[in-house]
């Protein structure tokens, strides 16, 4: 095998031997080979299976364009589709090819082949219906779904990928000729330049082909080391390799994936992927072209791949895919083919160019008479034939005569299109160079500059004015540069998309998109079908929708098209390219913002004490607050939530509240500022008084509610629910600046500062007599909904007389530092009086029970405060306040609004359910008609039996009647419907 | 990503900020005297131009101040920035500036400026 | 003649080489004067006109399209199909719309790929729990199938699935057997073919600039192919309608925002039912081609671009990584964004307004394609007898000035 | 100050120290009432440190300037500070001494590793020294302070675990 090696290829380790696995046989390749390169080493071609007709597949290009060679690595993760072009080989690698059963060789898929007259473009629309609809359910589409897909899905695999930001102010992308030569006229000057080449080397087109040998006098290679070390040492230019620029976002933000494992083995502990998130002025496109291949009969054996890879394989990669390929081109851009090989004294078996002599570059002719190699000129290749691989092609001459040539493989080339995803992507406009039948970039959207063949200058005698005019807004170093090539300088092109068949059958197929196995006939039948509009016809016949997205054939298909509606090609227009250039992996794009650190846990000052005192905890938002606390492993959230509950009913209880939002409001027009956000007036209050009070969106609905403290009319401290902390405040501050700006106030979000325990229960008050020895919490001297500020051990505190439980209870606000202190201290006085702590479960039942509503729960964004009951909050002389006016709307004035009550079972054993519904009938025949549903509903200590809170309609003057509630089983349970308070309706016990 | 220059603490990433929607929408003060109707469509009615968009942003993560800009919402170029209480600029200083958006044939891309 | 589309038909033209298969619609120029104008070729419009000739027997009718036919939202959503929504006018609506769905392959003898693999809505904490079960609750009053999963049944349906060891478990889920996924071209083309046979001009590359009005009545509309006259306009055109709103002098409460997806590379079948989650942001089918349908979040501004940031991607792709560990290695294909019109209580507007002859069908944020059949057939109702179904009944222009909103904020799975 | 990690050429220490945000007009009173009490004069233009040995004063927003003490003082005597600021109504002083947690970063690779988790643009033309910012760092509200040779992050408490572990993330990874 070894004589398939060209040793003078500087990029293949030689003397490193590498073995890997491909479908279970061991093969040997070189540290620096691809898994295509090692595998043509070994003389394998035959790679895949297509995906609709399951015929055999080789490798068809050298890079991210290919269609065919996709493979699955066989390892912890078994990462499927996987480019065997680009990625590079590591020692113990297993590959398996795809989309095939049992094996590569023997496939019954390849029955699909047999059948294809039947599965022309859009079959599936045309059949699959009959002759029952569920046919499709149970037999047509689990077949269908087996059949499809290419590779197995992956094992999990803790992939570990990084982001990292980047701010410059110019990326160059792609580090070939011109990439390096705009490296060199921007060196040292004061822009910060990124330059992104997705290959392991730099030089693109030097590395790749022989057709440019010296610059500047110097050997290519030579000249490239020379550059990389100017810019490696150059104070304002970074590299970055083995990166491929994915997406070009809107105003100049790039997205591009590093691959950090590069022939080595990807492991579960070190980053394996970075993506780069690249903010910049100035973007430079210089990521070259893309050669696009030819439409004939069988154009899809192994043994057939594109002229310029065949090339690449040669001088990239140190292999020579066969010893005497036959060449056919209808450009000039094969010229450098016939070049290297010739170099290394291969003789092509034939040269097939659809041009006429004359048109034929003069300096290829005369290589090719002096080596005399067969010459076919104003030929095409009509077919090409062979059992799983290439055997004999059918050339076509001018004068229609075919004759056959026997060989194992055949370079082909359509001609080169400039590399423009990214310029579409940037919103670049584009046009038909009628002269090269390509697309090039013109107007751009951005600041985009294309240089070399990526703005379709195929010229080398251009590069250098090229790159001065260009980047002249930079006024960079002049660029000098003499390049000596072997070939011809002007690009040639004759038009040629697709050749007759040489035998049509129902079964002869010329494809346009390999990988998703459409031919030039299925484009034929859309057009004919009316699916001539070129987006129709990209989704009717799914061509160029594969992994490859259509790189090497979706300008022929224009080309096609444009003939059979015979309109210009720029009257076809053309699919818009979609991000990402290549597939984008999900860890990738996910980095470090997943797994551990998908979202914060933010946690109270005393977090760790209720880790300690073994609290369950519940998710509100972002924040940890505890659910509840089991006195026993063993016992049941239930059990608990009803000790605790009774707990603070007999004795005391104490709740961390510092989750709630506490803003700091505080100006000359405070108390006006606080009248308009709120609905109730804070006018006539006292200092040192608290209010309930809720606030209403702009429809009039309840958004937040909370408490009010007034330190005088020029400051207030208002407390808002967990989840709508950081709404009120932005609310707020909108208000303030876009609405209100004459208002001098200011406001200050203050929930970080204090946590806050929520003490309460008949024995509070001795409790906070022994904590707070020196305060007087008697009635007259503390009466309720009042604060006071104290200072405890030289730290200032606010404790306010308030209560969400019913009991007559405290809200202790104490600087986070010496929260612990304090809860320790109340624990420490409280045990003897009964004192637990208890979560937000028993603080949901004690609310309830005396019909204090919950934000977010018995409201949803549709409740109004009157539907609530709660008109005594709206404060009646106020002028205005966010929400007023739609308070008095036609819908929000309506009598059968649905509106809060109290729901209790007739009898009792019944479970009043939450979520359920309310009903005036017994029986359920659906769709049955709603009154309303139950918002909550809870077991009641006190009480011995469940109950519930509910919104239903005109429910105010349903009080005191019967009605059903549904059951999650389908069945109703009588219910009967009462005040919305169980527990202490007087409120005696929070005053006492 | 948008690159959004914020007047008080200059360019940054859009992820920064929030959208405010239209902008100069007078809230209708001591408000009992209109309609339903009308009180209906400032709450719930904003303008939604395909062309040039008097728009509010608010630097939720940064300074925490709202400012006002005009962007063409057929190709999310900001044209200009400007602070709350600086004058509304006229629609017709922008009209030249409109680059079409690349990937919209001419014909049949509804990318017209809706004059008010 | 009607066509007809069998696996007979298939192997009658295979062996002519598939070269003399009927053309699917004419490209008509457009004439003078029509009946109706449909402005908007996407699933709704192109449904509207077919069941106007139907089921109304209108046949001077047009249907233009300023670009080609299920190029807007229809070319690009996640194919979700479902019925399970809170309020009853909005379950009504849903649930005609997928029995509609549940025969359509054979009305129009076009497979439309009606996949019925179920929709989960996973609850990830005690807030979405709550809510949850009341629209479960809700739906099977409403005669709408829809059962509560528990953390094991969930995992026995969708193995790939990390319930416990993620930032925001996995507590349940709500479940819809009857709901699934289709093929959004499928039901583009199918009701264009059949509009078309039965004499509906379908007119592409047609765009309606200007909607002229005179005293309060509908004269027609200027386009890019000349002014057409008409008695009755249907706009229906997504993200656009309001622009076209505003030329006959209709605001509309609607804001159009970019509302981006991806498909992943294809592989073999891995999730075989559609799974929403709004607290960890991401929803997910596998369609028959082996892609994963990924659906993201919409951008927070204005935009018709049909292109969003690429921040709103990351958010999606690390709540599907979290959620499926195993999608790690999986890589992104192509993504794209379309343009939705949102109205402030993400419920649609079907409805007259006060220009006569001037109709509305909009508003359907980022839930339109599952109510295609549906929305079409009660749009077409509401055109023809200038009087709203019973269904659309609730979803009026006027809602907003008096209040009675149908809020489905909670409904859609990506929070507005 | 705790260390929280030193390697890869980076250094970070987590500390909590005592801090006012100040509010107020900005006008010359303002500016000779905090002159007064601090010996510092107010920076004029947005994101603008001024510091000495004790105090860090920095100008966040047109109305907003947060006061960092350096040395640690005691709870009362930045008490007293705040009350007499608040004595104006024109000003609204609010000690959030406990309400932050604070990480100084120094070594060469501070900034490639700030931009593994945030977009932020730290180039010495866009963000010299004696500046300040406020931005998202691992998608969390912070406060950054770039002063003579190290950065200084606060962020709220209650992030402060989640905080520290993606900064020990950034560094290894």
């Amino acid at each position: 095998m070894i004589e398939l090696n060209n040793q003078n290829s500087p990029f293949i380790h030689f003397h490193q031997k590498i073995s890997f696995k491909f479908d279970g046989i061991k093969y040997f390749g070189y540290k620096g080979d691809t898994i295509a390169s090692a595998l043509f080493r070994n003389g394998i071609k035959l790679i895949g299976r297509s995906f609709k007709y399951h015929r055999p597949r080789g490798i068809y290009t050298c890079g991210i364009e290919e269609p065919n060679a996709l493979v699955q690595i066989i390892s912890e993760y078994s990462e499927p589709n996987v480019r065997a072009t680009v990625k590079k080989i590591y020692e113990g690698m297993e590959v398996e090819s795809q989309n095939r059963w049992p094996s590569l060789d023997f496939d019954i898929g390849s029955i699909n082949n047999v059948f294809s007259p039947l599965f022309s473009a859009g079959f599936y629309y045309k059949t699959f219906m009959g002759p029952h609809k569920s046919f499709w359910k149970k037999i047509y589409e689990p077949v269908i779904r087996k059949a499809a897909g290419l590779g197995k899905p992956p094992k999990e695999f803790k992939a570990i990928s990084s982001h990292l930001h980047h701010n410059v102010d110019i990326v160059i992308v792609g580090g070939g000729l011109n990439g390096l030569l705009a490296a060199v006229s921007l060196l040292n000057t004061n822009y910060d330049v990124l330059l992104i080449e997705s290959d392991n080397q730099l030089g693109g087109i030097l590395n790749n082909s022989s057709k440019i040998n010296e610059i500047n006098g110097k050997p290519s290679q030579e000249w490239i080391k020379e550059t990389i070390e100017n810019i490696e040492n150059s104070k304002n230019i970074k590299i970055l390799k083995n990166t491929l620029v994915t997406t070009y976002n809107y105003i100049n933000h790039l997205i591009a994936v590093e691959d950090k494992y590069v022939g080595a083995k990807p492991t579960e502990d070190k980053v394996n992927s970075t993506l780069h998130k690249i903010r910049t002025e100035h973007v430079i496109l210089s990521n070259g072209h893309i050669e696009r291949f030819l439409s004939f009969q069988n154009n899809d054996l192994p043994g057939i791949m594109l002229g310029a890879s065949f090339e690449k394989y040669i001088c990239r990669y140190g292999v020579i895919p066969s010893k005497e390929p036959v060449i056919f081109s209808n450009n000039s851009n094969s010229n450098s083919l016939v070049q290297t090989l010739l170099e290394l004294n291969i003789k092509p078996k034939a040269y097939i160019d659809s041009r006429s002599g004359e048109q034929i570059e003069g300096q290829l002719f005369d290589l090719i008479r002096k080596n005399d190699i067969p010459l076919y000129t104003n030929a095409q290749v009509k077919a090409a034939y062979g059992n799983k691989k290439l055997e004999k092609i059918i050339v076509e001459d001018s004068s229609g005569g075919t004759s056959e040539i026997a060989t194992d493989f055949l370079c082909v080339s359509g001609g080169i299109n400039p590399d423009v995803h990214l310029f579409t992507q940037s919103k670049g406009l584009l046009d038909w160079d009628e002269k090269d039948l390509t697309y090039k970039p013109s107007t751009p959207f951005q600041n985009t500059i294309t240089l070399g063949s990526a703005s379709g200058q195929f010229n080398l005698e251009e590069v250098e004015n090229e790159i001065n005019k260009k980047l002249k807004i930079f006024s960079p170093n002049k660029i000098k540069i003499k390049i000596k090539s072997s070939t011809a300088n002007e690009y040639q092109i004759q038009k040629l998309w697709e050749v007759a068949a040489h035998k049509s059958s129902m079964w002869s197929k010329s494809f346009i998109d390999l990988q998703n196995d459409v031919t030039t006939k299925d484009i034929r039948q859309a057009i004919s079908e009316g699916f001539d509009r070129i987006e129709h016809l990209k989704r009717f016949t799914t061509n160029s929708m594969g992994t490859d997205q259509g790189k090497i054939s979706s300008i022929n298909a224009l080309g096609i098209v444009s003939d059979l509606l015979d309109k210009k090609v720029n009257e076809v227009g053309t699919t818009i390219y979609r991000p990402p250039y290549a597939p984008l992996s999900f860890a990738a794009i996910a980095g470090r913002n997943s797994y551990e650190f998908y979202d914060p846990e933010r946690k109270s000052p005393i977090h760790q004490w209720h880790i300690k005192n073994g609290a369950v905890f519940e998710d509100v938002g972002q924040w940890k607050r505890p659910w509840y606390f089991p006195n026993s492993k063993s016992e049941s959230m239930h059990d608990a939530v009803q000790r605790e509950s009774k707990n603070v009913r007999e004795n005391a209880g104490v709740l961390d509240g510092s989750t709630l939002g506490k803003i700091e409001i505080k100006g000359k027009d405070a108390l006006n500022f606080m009248n308009l956000i709120y609905t109730n007036s804070f006018t006539k209050m006292k200092p040192g008084s608290a209010r309930y009070a809720l606030m209403l969106g702009e429809d009039g609905m309840v958004k937040d509610d909370g408490i009010i403290c007034k330190i005088s009319d020029e400051h207030f401290i208002a407390t808002t629910t967990t989840g709508g902390a950081a709404n009120v405040l932005a609310c707020m501050e909108e208000y303030a600046q876009t609405e209100w700006p004459n208002l001098k106030v200011y406001m200050n979000s203050i929930t970080e500062q204090f946590a806050t325990f929520n003490i309460s229960g008949p024995k509070t008050r001795e409790i906070m007599s022994k904590v707070f020895s020196e305060i007087d919490f008697s009635n007259e001297a503390f009466p309720f909904m009042t604060f006071q500020f104290h200072e405890f051990e030289k730290t200032q505190i606010r404790i306010m007389r308030a209560s969400f439980t019913g009991e007559m209870g405290y809200e202790i606000y104490v600087p986070a530092s010496s929260a612990l202190k304090i809860w320790e201290r109340i624990h420490e006085y409280g045990k003897e009086f009964g004192l637990i702590p208890y979560g937000t479960e028993t603080m949901h039942l004690l609310r309830a029970e005396k019909g204090y509503i919950i934000v977010g729960q018995d409201t949803d964004g549709s409740i109004t405060p009157i539907d609530l009951g709660l008109n005594w909050m709206i404060g009646k002389n106020k002028i205005d306040f966010l929400g007023k006016r739609s308070l008095t709307r036609s819908d929000t004035v309506r009598s059968d609004r649905k509106q809060l009550v109290g729901i209790m079972p007739t009898n009792k054993e019944d479970q009043i359910q939450e979520g359920q519904h309310i009903l005036l009938q017994e029986t359920i025949e659906t769709p049955v008609p709603m009154l309303g549903h139950i918002t909550s509903s809870y077991h009641s200590p006190t009480m011995g039996h469940t109950f519930g809170l509910a919104v239903i309609k005109d429910g105010h003057s349903l009080i005191g009647t019967k009605a059903f509630a549904s059951t999650s089983d389908q069945k109703t349970i009588p219910i009967d419907i009462v005040k919305p308070i169980f527990y202490d309706e007087k409120n005696e016990r929070l005053v006492s | 990503m948008l690159v959004i220059d914020c007047p008080y603490c200059g360019p940054r990433d859009q992820s920064e900020f929030s959208n405010g929607g239209e902008a100069h929408v007078k809230r209708p003060d001591g408000s009992q005297d209109i309609s339903d109707r009308e009180w209906g469509e400032y709450v719930f009615i904003r303008s939604n131009p395909k062309g040039l968009f008097y728009e509010r942003w608010v630097h939720s993560h940064g300074c925490r101040k709202w400012f006002n800009c005009v962007r063409d919402t057929s190709t999310d170029e900001i044209l200009e920035i400007y602070k709350l209480d600086d004058p509304q600029p006229p629609l017709k200083k922008f009209e030249n500036k409109i680059k079409t958006p690349s990937g919209e044939p001419d014909v049949g891309s509804g990318n017209f400026t809706v004059k008010k | 003649m009607k066509k007809n589309y069998s696996i007979f038909s298939i192997a009658r033209n295979a062996l002519s080489g598939h070269k003399n298969w009927p053309k699917m619609w004419r490209s008509p120029e457009p004439r003078e004067f029509y009946d109706a104008i449909i402005i908007g070729g996407g699933g709704h419009g192109l449904g509207t006109a077919y069941y106007l000739a139907k089921e109304h027997g209108l046949k001077n009718i047009a249907l233009i399209e300023k670009g080609w036919l299920g190029g807007g939202n229809t070319g690009r959503n996640t194919t979700i199909i479902r019925s399970n929504y809170l309020w009853d006018d909005s379950a009504h609506l849903y649930e005609h719309s997928l029995k509609l769905w549940e025969n359509l392959s054979q009305e129009l003898n076009y497979n439309v790929m009606f996949s019925q693999r179920g929709v989960m809505n996973l609850a990830h904490n005690e807030h979405d729990i709550k809510e949850i079960k009341r629209r479960v609750s809700a739906n099977n009053l409403n005669g709408i199938d829809s059962e509560w999963l528990s953390k094991e049944e969930i995992q026995k349906m969708v193995p790939i699935m990390n319930t416990d060891n993620l930032r925001y478990p996995v507590l349940g889920a709500s479940f819809q057997p009857r709901g699934g996924v289709a093929r959004h071209d499928a039901i583009a083309w199918g009701f264009a073919m059949r509009a078309d046979e039965m004499g509906v001009d379908i007119i592409q590359n047609c765009e309606a600039k200007q909607i002229r009005t005179k005293n309060g009545k509908i004269e027609g509309v200027e386009t890019s192919k000349g002014f057409i006259r008409a008695n009755k306009i249907g706009v229906v055109a997504s993200g656009h309608t309001g622009v076209l709103a505003e030329t006959a002098g209709v605001r509309l409460p609607l804001q159009s925002k970019p509302l981006q997806a991806l498909v992943s590379e294809p592989i073999k079948p891995i999730i075989n039912t559609v799974v929403m989650s709004s607290a960890v942001h991401a929803y997910v089918s596998q369609s028959d081609k082996g892609e994963l349908v990924i659906g993201a979040g919409t951008d927070s501004y204005n935009s018709f671009t049909q292109r969003g940031g690429f921040n709103i991607i990351e958010e999606t792709i690390r709540a599907m990584v979290e959620l499926y560990p195993v999608f790690g290695k999986m890589k992104m294909l192509r993504q794209w964004g379309g343009i939705v019109d949102i109205c402030p209580d993400a419920s649609p507007i079907i409805s007259k307004c006060d220009v006569e002859g001037l109709f509305f069908n909009c508003g359907w944020g980022t839930g339109g394609f599952k109510a295609t059949p549906g929305s079409a057939n009660v749009f077409a109702h509401t055109i023809a007898k200038n009087e709203p179904h019973q269904i659309n009944a609730a979803f009026n222009l006027d809602r907003f000035a008096s209040g009675k909103l149908v809020d489905e904020h909670g409904a859609a799975a990506v929070a507005h | 100050m705790r260390e929280v990690i030193r390697s890869n050429d980076v250094e970070i220490k987590t500390f909590s120290t005592h801090q006012i945000i100040i509010r107020g007009s900005g006008n010359s009173e303002f500016n000779n009432i905090l002159n007064k009490k601090l010996k510092l004069l107010p920076p004029s233009d947005n994101l603008r440190i001024v510091s000495d040995d004790n105090h860090i004063l920095a100008k966040m927003s047109f109305d907003q300037w947060n006061l960092i003490f350096l040395n640690d003082n005691k709870n009362f005597k930045v008490q007293k500070i705040c009350e007499d600021f608040n004595e104006k109504a024109s000003i609204l002083a609010t000690n959030f001494s406990d309400a932050q947690v604070f990480f100084q970063i120094g070594g060469n690779n501070t900034f490639y590793t700030l931009n593994k988790l945030t977009h932020f643009d730290f180039r010495e033309k866009n963000f010299k020294a004696m500046t300040a910012a406020q931005t998202l760092v691992a998608r969390i509200d912070c406060n950054i302070y770039r002063l003579e040779n190290h950065m200084l992050i606060s962020c709220n408490r209650s992030f402060a675990d989640y905080f520290e572990d993606r900064l020990i993330d950034a560094v290894n990874f």
